[in-house]
């Protein structure tokens, strides 16, 4: 069995050793990223097994909780460990191509950094580590986003970094008033401590890390910066904030909620909240032009869907959501790159300018509109269970509220549908008089990963129970908050 | 006034929180949107210092023999300060970069005028 | 408007910040893990400083991300700067006045020399990785300004972030080889106070003041390097 | 000992108001440098000499060096 800090040290120490190796090889940088993540991937999964059965604690410096800092590599973090290093390995095999005349070794530093914050935020189990992982993350994500530098990028990664930076100073506010009251850092170790969310001093905290994190999340009204930031970045980068970056936002809110805070009189209010991202998200996704911004538009749409699955509080909904996650990271990830490659053939942004695609790029079109059907939750992508998980959830809660909502998400789906439709349709029908131009061959770094993504859609679409038990581990994780903490803190 | 003495930290911090929250909120120049994140980042870490303080009591160094254990300060929020000033740094220097490139792009450091892209 | 929708927001800000902060005792003792460190740190680490032991052994997971975090800003200003390699202008730069060169000249070295001191003595007296490094790198920022043209070796300064950054993650998978934690302290304590003690504080320590130093000088580089070729 | 904090409280919160303030920018960064090193005094009030040091070395110097740099490389006043 691997020790979890691995997963966040062999990353960290590749990045750091790049520097390096560039004097050995400029070639072999970027192999290197796809090298740690396959090294995260294999073993993360051969973990997973074990995970099942019992949380694995790992102590650093020797020091028992709640004095040293832990790793907790339950159900949930190795769940989120898994998904980042695969999405992290193909998106980088993505890349063996070279994207820009700009420094490379620059990219892949900073892109293996982002993914190992995300990494850190998901496997630690005290506050404050939790808060410098994040930040990781963010760091790298703003320096990403403004990577092209061309106007666009550089406005939105400002964009992006005062909002974030805000954020993180009142998560930073939040830890200062949770030591104050409870005297330690250990979520756990605080957890313990706190019965109810009655008093202000603890409300006020928890208020902090929902808006610090939610600006991540991009939770409505914290999402101005994403549309922007999601965009003006390289679609390898792209893909990797709408998949990952924004997932693991919402893990940390759901970690202060579930089981730092231990919530469940306030679900109400989050479950309108998701709708309300979701609605806010489709409308503005419906109406654009840039396939980019479209997508963006979509995940925020995506997230409130999850922060509705969730908010039900219910195992049967807290999979859903899990799987939905799952589902919408592999799903944009797909249509980032997918998109991403026609954009770089045809050099504008504009759908209009697809047409004709399904010809000229068979096998990237197929991919975009597989993504897109999932996304949409058609059968037999993985889209679908997903949608149907949460739907059984919502009808399974009962509540006048949930009802009323569920129909909202119905007709979201629908305006969903109308735009990735008019988008697949552009690809295939329009633009009929066009002259037939030549097929464009799929480069070999380039076909791998979105052959991937796509067969673990339907992979998944079609035996979602696969993976149905850890997703129910990891439910029962976040749900049962009591043997959470008498697992760490005896 | 007892209230006042008693608190003397915490109302600095607290005001410094407020200020620096007002820049980033209201003005329009991205220089002292920056500036004020640095006011910002100063008020947090001397709420976090405060929080550790104990009355009496002594820097968390044994630096000559004798000294009480008992009377000496919670060194646990000094080193959250520590890490979060050199965190806070860069994401500063990261911002700084980032105004002189908008400034190159755009001629203006007016966060009013350069919104191009809207939702 | 969009002032008046701040300054509400800020009000509401500021009333919730004001009820918890007053609600958390100033001065009091209470009952904290840091009274753990207070009492147990000198024994079970062996450093006299007990921030430095909070830092480095019992929190050394933060200094690791907090190292890296500098790392990442670091390689974003790069990013963001771009491919400008550096223009091999002969142009004399206007040189400061002999008073100020000189002071530069003779500062330098002492400012460098303080800041490995207090990088050395972390263990043992206030200051550390995180100070010390501040310090040298101030030593190249004054050197910037007094001595214009004067540079330090980019690739120097990349070659070491990178060996410190190296070191640190070695030192604590070295834990993990011997079959006990990441970052666990497997050299003696030795006798607390002695230059030589504290198990693996001074190195790691050291590995960070290395990182540190070069990280923000190689950030004032940039910044100085990026304002340089500005067509005035 | 209270008093002195109470009046290097007062004058931080005093050059924080200015820093805010100030249409010169180049004023406004050594407005924000004084605050950093009055709350580097305030840290060694507070018995946490490790976070003084921090702060005066990069809070007060390495920040407003940056700055410095920065106003230089851009525009001098506000608009």
């Amino acid at each position: 069995m691997v020790n979890p800090v691995l997963f966040i040290v062999v990353p960290l120490g590749l990045a750091f050793a790049i520097p390096l190796l560039k004097y050995i090889s400029k070639k072999i940088i970027r192999f290197v990223p796809a090298l740690a993540f396959l090294f995260n991937l294999i073993f993360a999964l051969r973990l997973i097994p074990v995970v099942m059965d019992h949380q694995v604690h790992v102590q650093i410096g020797g020091f028992i909780p709640p004095l040293g800092i832990n790793l907790v590599a339950g159900p949930v973090g190795m769940l989120f460990v898994v998904l980042i290093a695969l999405v992290g390995f193909l998106v980088s095999i993505y890349a063996f191509h070279p994207i820009k005349e700009k420094d490379e070794d620059r990219y892949h530093i900073l892109y293996m950094l982002q993914l190992t914050g995300a990494t850190g935020v998901v496997l630690t189990g005290d506050i404050f580590n939790l808060f410098v992982f994040f930040e990781i993350l963010c760091l790298a994500s703003y320096s990403l986003v403004a990577y092209l530098g061309n106007r666009a990028g550089i406005e939105s990664a400002v964009k992006y970094l005062i909002q974030g930076s805000l954020g993180s100073g009142l998560i930073l506010i939040g830890i200062g008033l949770l030591y104050g009251q409870f005297g330690t850092l250990n979520m756990a170790d605080i957890a313990g401590r706190i019965h109810s969310v009655q008093s202000i001093s603890v409300y006020v905290p928890l208020v902090l890390f929902i808006t610090g994190f939610g600006v991540e999340a991009a939770l409505f009204p914290l999402n101005a910066w994403l549309p922007d930031a999601h965009s003006s970045a390289p679609s390898t980068i792209s893909a990797v904030l709408s998949g990952i970056a924004i997932e693991v936002g919402l893990y940390a809110v759901l970690r202060v909620v579930f089981t730092l805070f231990g919530i469940t009189h306030m679900m109400g209010l989050f479950l309108l909240l998701g709708v309300l991202t979701l609605l806010i998200g489709e409308l503005c996704a419906f109406s654009q032009d840039n396939i980019k911004r479209m997508l963006a538009f979509s995940s925020i749409g995506q997230i409130g869907l999850l922060v509705f699955a969730f908010s039900l509080a219910s195992t049967l909904g807290i999979a859903g959501g899990f799987f939905q996650l799952i589902s919408h990271t592999l799903g944009k990830a797909l249509l980032f790159l997918a998109a991403g490659y026609m954009i770089a053939h045809t050099g504008s942004m504009e759908i209009a300018s697809f047409q004709g695609m399904g010809k000229r790029m068979p096998f990237t079109s197929l991919a975009f509109t597989i993504g897109a059907f999932s996304m949409v939750g058609l059968p037999p992508f993985m889209g679908f269970p997903g949608k149907f998980m949460i739907l059984k959830a919502a009808l399974h809660d009962g509540q006048m509220l949930t009802l009323i909502l569920l129909v909202f998400i119905l007709i979201a789906t629908v305006i969903e549908g109308a735009y990735f439709f008019r988008v697949v349709q552009v690809l295939y029908f329009a633009g009929e008089d066009l002259p037939d131009r030549e097929r464009a061959p799929v480069a070999f770094s380039r076909f791998v990963p979105m052959f991937l993504f796509t067969g673990l859609i339907i992979v998944l679409g079609i035996y979602p129970s696969l993976i149905t038990d850890l997703l129910d581990a990891s439910a029962l994780e976040l749900l049962d908050r009591p043997d959470f903490i008498k697992s760490i803190i005896p | 006034m007892n209230f006042l003495s008693e608190y003397t930290y915490y109302i600095g911090a607290f005001s410094l929180i407020i200020i620096g929250l007002y820049i980033i909120l209201v003005k329009k120049n991205l220089m002292k949107v920056i500036i004020g994140f640095s006011i910002f980042d100063t008020g947090i870490y001397l709420f976090l210092i405060a929080v550790g303080y104990l009355r009496e009591g002594t820097a968390p160094v044994f630096s000559k023999p004798g000294l009480d254990a008992g009377k000496m300060v919670d060194p646990v929020p000094q080193a959250l300060v520590l890490t979060a000033i050199v965190i806070g740094v860069a994401v500063l220097a990261l911002a700084v970069i980032l105004a002189i490139k908008i400034y190159a792009h755009y001629g203006t450091l007016n966060l009013r005028k350069i919104k191009e892209q809207r939702w | 408007m969009r002032k008046l929708i701040s300054i509400i927001l800020l009000g509401m800000v500021a009333t919730g910040l004001f009820m918890s902060i007053s609600q958390i005792p100033f001065g009091e003792p209470g009952e904290r893990i840091g009274d753990h460190f207070i009492n147990q740190g000198v024994n079970e680490t062996g450093a006299t400083n007990i921030v430095a032991a909070v830092v480095v052994s019992y929190r050394g997971f933060d200094t690791l991300g907090e190292v890296s975090v500098l790392f990442t800003a670091a390689m974003g200003l790069g990013a963001v700067i771009g491919l400008v390699r550096r223009k091999k202008t002969h142009t004399p730069i206007e040189p400061a006045s002999l008073i100020v060169y000189t002071g530069c000249r003779f500062l330098f070295p002492v400012i460098l020399l303080v800041g490995t001191y207090i990088v050395i003595h972390g263990h043992l007296t206030p200051g550390g990785g995180f100070q010390g490094g501040a310090v040298i790198a101030s030593a190249f920022l004054l050197m910037y300004l007094g001595c214009r043209g004067k540079r330090i070796r980019e690739n120097l300064s990349r070659g070491l972030e990178s060996l410190g950054g190296l070191l640190f993650i070695l030192l604590g998978v070295t834990g993990l080889v011997i079959g006990r934690d990441f970052l666990f302290s497997f050299l003696p304590e030795g006798e607390a106070g002695n230059l030589i003690s504290a198990g693996i504080i001074p190195l790691i320590y050291m590995a960070v003041g290395l990182k540190v130093g070069s990280e923000l000088t190689g950030i004032i580089d940039h910044l100085i390097e990026d304002t340089d070729e500005l067509p005035e | 000992m209270e008093i002195i904090a109470g009046i290097l409280v007062l004058l931080m919160i005093a050059s924080a108001i200015a820093a805010a303030s100030f249409q010169d920018l180049m004023n406004a960064v050594i407005a924000s440098c004084i605050v950093s090193l009055l709350a580097a005094l305030l840290f060694y009030l507070l018995q946490a000499p490790d976070v003084a040091m921090a702060e005066a070395a990069i809070g007060a110097a390495l920040v407003t060096g940056i700055f410095v740099i920065a106003v230089k490389r851009t525009k001098r006043f506000e608009e």
